[in-house]
């Protein structure tokens, strides 16, 4: 089992997908010649050749409902966003297109794509480079839509994401990509659709997907060495949400925080709040609390991008108030 | 423009009766489809084709659908008969029933065929042009050796979606055409006041593509103007091809159509694309007038058929809500 | 005070704003020469001309950017969307650039301009034109966002919009513009971010926005005859939220449903259900439910169609939940 | 292909020594931000502008600012020094000070000032291109005689807001110069790659607008076209123009480069804007040795200072973070 980064772990999926099928291409800006944005494709152009690894023009919309109308056709497209800030271009031919077509033919058509980028703010992008969309694409039925956190994760839901006959939008983050883990050498899928147990405990539920899952665990470290039990749930997919694992937990723990970075309103974490509220009314101890990005545009200047942003410490104020403990 | 007669019809009897034919039974559908409408057994959208059969039937014509495909807006009957759909699922789709082409879900905007590789029916103005672009990218990659269709209308030139697929089909060397049915209307909006030139056909060449241009109205003109876009395409060169045109009715059935004469429409009646083969076709005694009121009277039987089928079809069950969305 | 519809309110409301400041001009597809997709700009291009009521090309995200851009440089445009469902090729200006200009010029700028037109299903329009996208909106700081639901509002709402020095977007609703009632003929403004109490009551607390008021209060006038009484907020405001109207409310009776004819996932409503089950977290007695619009694409057929939206039967079996009564 | 040299300076020698001595304000500015970015005190994205010199100081020297403005992408410290902003508040931005243009809100990517009309600044790519138009509609609006830039890359030109653009400029007859600085790279992708056609000039005539091109590394023949340029666009003729340049450094800060060869930088080099322009100068006995090293001292003085300024400036306060959103 060797250790390697979220970064090699998305490229050996397509890797392996593309070896594995020859109807699986990829397409976006700078994927091929420049090995991509944040070097994700590296390699697979020398391996592939330019016919199936294809630079694109800076063409957000044209390029996506190019792969919607591959999909459709009978290939299996990995559009690629440099990031998912530039994929509002394209979000009609994502929302009106890929995740409608198979319903608008009365289940005639199936449209298996793949979009992938990373999501959610990196560091001094300011305020239009640095947005978390989860909730747009959570929003739409006819999606799925997939957030691995770990390097195991993004290797074997993207090999699923890439075999499924259904779009399937990818939230990666250019903070994950050097992140580093052991990931099995032999070959494995995972399963879209089951949340994983990050941590165990007993006393206190802290959801989150993507990125944040770091800091949640940092939190509950720290919550440990106070004597507090939390455990993590990583969602890893939002649509479909094992909202099962969700539950279970919090009927064992009776309290929840949500971690979510994206703006607060309307959003993925705070649906999966009022899950839980509603799911769990009789046996929480505490209202469920979310810690998301602050309600406003990313500023570039660092101090103020780290106070936007979820931290360990907003983690733990949210638990002292579930807790009802002011001493953590 | 109307064109100066060609000296001799090219096709033979059969394959014009063909033409004729198709066109009519659009036209007899169409007419039936806004009866329905007004006796309202259809809701919502409901864009006809009469006035412009010509385009669909002439372009697809050349088409092999095995092969090749063909996409294009909400205003799809036309094109989903010419790809030769079934008028009865047809209007059955139009009747929301679970017998139509999308089991009703779909309706008038939304007819599709995975069999006669018609992929909609799009309801976003010019969506379905990168869409037709991915298709047509589909087939290159596949070497199929099959050609996209990818039809809008005049008012959909000017999606940016036009511009960003025209490059990619041109870098990558697609097989597509790309056809405008310029019926000089978009809704209310006349095609001069929002267009920054008059000849569509012109902008071909910022994208170092062939552009043709054709008169809609003329269904021979269309089929050899885009046979020869075809093949064209078929080795991999895009091509952009303007047929003008005009629609007869409404924008759709809501449309009191006050931006526009009566005589702007009944001078364009007068070109008829369906009269004007029929006596291009007796003039060269191609057709009797038995033979013309036989097809007349066919497709008017296929058409009150496909009411009744669409009549006593049942409508999708509750269950149906939650079915048809992912694969 | 006279009896107006819903669209009479809105084009009064544009027409005096018109007539009061050279600044305001209005742009969209048909909005001139055709009177509006839905007749909202009745005779303002025959009153104020087409250098103030512009016909634009079918060019969504052109036209909405030049609208940010006449706003940047000092102009108050109206856009209008022929309906929300193709705002989403324009969304990256509204988002990307309307949002944030402000903030990145470090508050040298200002953007006030309006972007309205129907949002939500209506009838027989499948999937791709009936769509309800308040969740896209609501979730992005630096907009605000109103959804009126009478002519009153229509007309109130509208004019502090056009007056307001932010971007602005406006639900309105095809099925809506024909509504009727009375609205004072002396000018009004209604402030932005005031919900309203639709109707008093104590046992049941019933929030909504937009469209679905209708039926919300035909649920209310069923649960009456129930010997229920709810009281209904209309939120009239979706950013900012009226926060503490709806707390008011339910800390009064104890028991609230959302009513929001959105998708469910990451929407206004699920947003609005977890503030509610956390805020008034000591004081509920059942857990905070949502009515939605099914997770679904909407089907042309016209019963599915109806089978997808929120119903009145759909309220009431919410309400037989949230009350633990199964008589209601 | 560098032209042959115009038989004289047609500008006088205060002018010339102007536009010279903003080039090397902008080639200093970024050099300076270069090694601060090395120092880490700056962050994230910074383009630099050198080589491209001549295209904004040239173009933007035939305004007048107090009607006129200015809008370009996230390469945009160039825009703004030539716009007169003050070179001290843009280090401060970029070093994300309080003092900095937009507060430190904006960085690198998000240069504006109000005062001065330069409305950004954007990193969308392309996504200036239809407010742009949206400001020269405000002064055809207001009728205030103001013409507007609209700077943008090679790499944008194939996004769809620019067809939508040309076409809304061209059939609103708005006064605009859009001016794509095709600096030959969009990241790491050859503009011949991705374009459908040689010459993007060309394309103007699509839109029915004069379409020009000019030496990008040429300051003089950069303003006598965009001056061209924008004579016929206060008449409300939208005009595009192309300008051919080169970026001397990476993409951004963090561009390896892999993607072009050192001949090829070099090559550009060769023919440095600046040098180009100081060369022609000293041919015609306009600049000596000594007048151009106090040119260069001074902007060196200036880059000096505006780092001791943005130094020594204080952090947004905490509080600011909800400060600047709404009006
Ligand atoms: C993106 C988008 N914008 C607006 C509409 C509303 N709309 C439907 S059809 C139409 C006019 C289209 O005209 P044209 O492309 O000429 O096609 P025609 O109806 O003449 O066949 C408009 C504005 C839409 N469906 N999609
Ligand atoms: C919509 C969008 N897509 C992609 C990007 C990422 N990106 C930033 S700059 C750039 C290349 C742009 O090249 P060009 O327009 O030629 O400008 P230059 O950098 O050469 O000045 C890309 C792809 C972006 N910022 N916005
Ligand atoms: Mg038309
Ligand atoms: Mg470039």
């Amino acid at each position: 089992m060797a250790e390697i980064t979220y970064r090699e772990a998305l490229n050996r999926a397509m890797d392996e997908e593309m070896a594995r099928d020859a109807k699986v291409f990829i397409l976006g800006e700078e994927v091929g010649e420049y090995d991509g944005a944040y070097k994700v494709s590296k390699g697979l152009l020398s391996k592939y050749g330019p016919g199936r690894v294809k630079d694109t023009p800076i063409s957000e919309l044209g390029f996506t409902g190019l792969g919607v109308g591959a999909a459709l056709a009978g290939l299996r497209p990995i559009v690629e966003w440099m990031t998912h800030n530039f994929a509002l271009l394209a979000i009609d031919q994502v929302v009106n297109n890929a995740a409608k077509m198979r319903q608008m033919s009365g289940g005639q058509l199936k449209v298996p794509i793949v979009f992938r980028g990373p999501n959610g703010p990196a560091e001094y992008l300011a305020s239009q480079h640095s947005q978390a969309f989860a909730s747009y694409w959570a929003h739409v039925p006819g999606l799925k839509v997939i957030a691995p956190a770990t390097p195991a994760d993004a290797y074997g839901l993207l090999k699923s994401a890439i075999r499924d006959d259904n779009p399937v939008v990818v939230l990666e983050s250019e903070m994950m990509y050097a992140w580093k883990d052991e990931v099995p050498d032999e070959e494995f899928l995972v399963p879209i659709g089951k949340a994983r147990v990050a941590k165990e405990g007993k006393d206190l539920t802290l959801v989150t997907f993507s990125k944040p899952i770091k800091i949640v665990i940092e939190a509950a470290a720290a919550l440990v060495a106070k004597g507090v039990d939390a455990e993590v749930i990583d969602l890893r997919s939002i649509r479909p949400l094992d909202e099962g694992a969700v539950y279970d937990s919090v009927r064992k723990t009776g309290r929840c925080i949500v971690v979510d970075e994206s703006w607060p309103v309307a959003s993925v974490g705070s649906h999966v709040a009022w899950l839980v509220s509603k799911h769990c009314f009789d046996t929480l101890d505490a209202q469920v609390e979310l810690v998301s990005g602050e309600d406003v545009p990313m500023p570039y200047n660092h101090a103020l991008e780290i106070a936007a942003q979820p931290s360990v410490e907003k983690i733990l104020a949210a638990a002292r108030r579930v807790l009802y403990r002011e001493d953590l | 423009m109307p064109k100066a007669k060609t000296s001799k019809l090219a096709l033979p009897k059969q394959e014009l009766l063909a033409l004729l034919d198709q066109m009519q039974l659009i036209r007899s559908f169409e007419e039936k489809a806004g009866q329905m409408y007004g006796l309202r057994k259809i809701g919502g959208f409901c864009h006809l084709y009469t006035g412009q059969e010509a385009v669909a039937v002439g372009a697809i014509s050349n088409l092999n659908l095995a092969k090749d495909y063909v996409l294009t807006a909400y205003r799809d009957h036309g094109h989903a008969l010419a790809c030769g759909m079934d008028p009865s699922a047809s209007m059955a789709e139009l009747f929301g029933k679970v017998t139509g082409l999308s089991r009703g879900k779909g309706g008038s905007m939304h007819f599709f065929s995975a069999e006669k590789h018609m992929l909609g029916g799009n309801g976003i103005v010019g969506a379905q042009i990168p869409i037709a672009t991915g298709v047509a990218f589909a087939q290159a990659y596949e070497k199929t050796g099959g050609v996209t269709l990818c039809f809008f209308g005049d008012g959909a030139f000017h999606q940016g979606a036009l511009h960003e697929s025209f490059n990619l089909a041109r870098i990558w060397n697609l097989p597509i055409v790309y056809i405008v049915e310029n019926n000089q209307w978009g809704m209310g909006t006349s095609w001069k006041k929002v267009s920054a030139h008059a000849d569509f056909s012109a902008t071909a060449a910022a994208y170092s593509m062939m552009g043709l241009a054709c008169d809609g109205m003329d269904i021979l003109d269309v089929k050899s103007t885009v046979a020869k876009a075809i093949e064209e395409a078929r080795k991999g060169n895009p091509v952009f091809v303007e047929a003008r045109t005009y629609r007869y009715k409404g924008h759709s059935m809501s449309d009191p159509q006050k931006y526009r004469t009566r005589d702007e429409v009944d001078e364009y009646r007068t070109r008829d694309p369906i009269l004007y083969l029929k006596g291009r076709m007796e003039d060269e005694g191609l057709i009797s007038e038995a033979e013309w009121e036989a097809l007349v009277g066919n497709t008017e039987l296929i058409v009150e058929e496909s009411v009744r089928f669409a009549e006593s079809s049942p409508e999708p069950a509750a269950g149906e809500l939650y079915t048809d969305i992912l694969a």
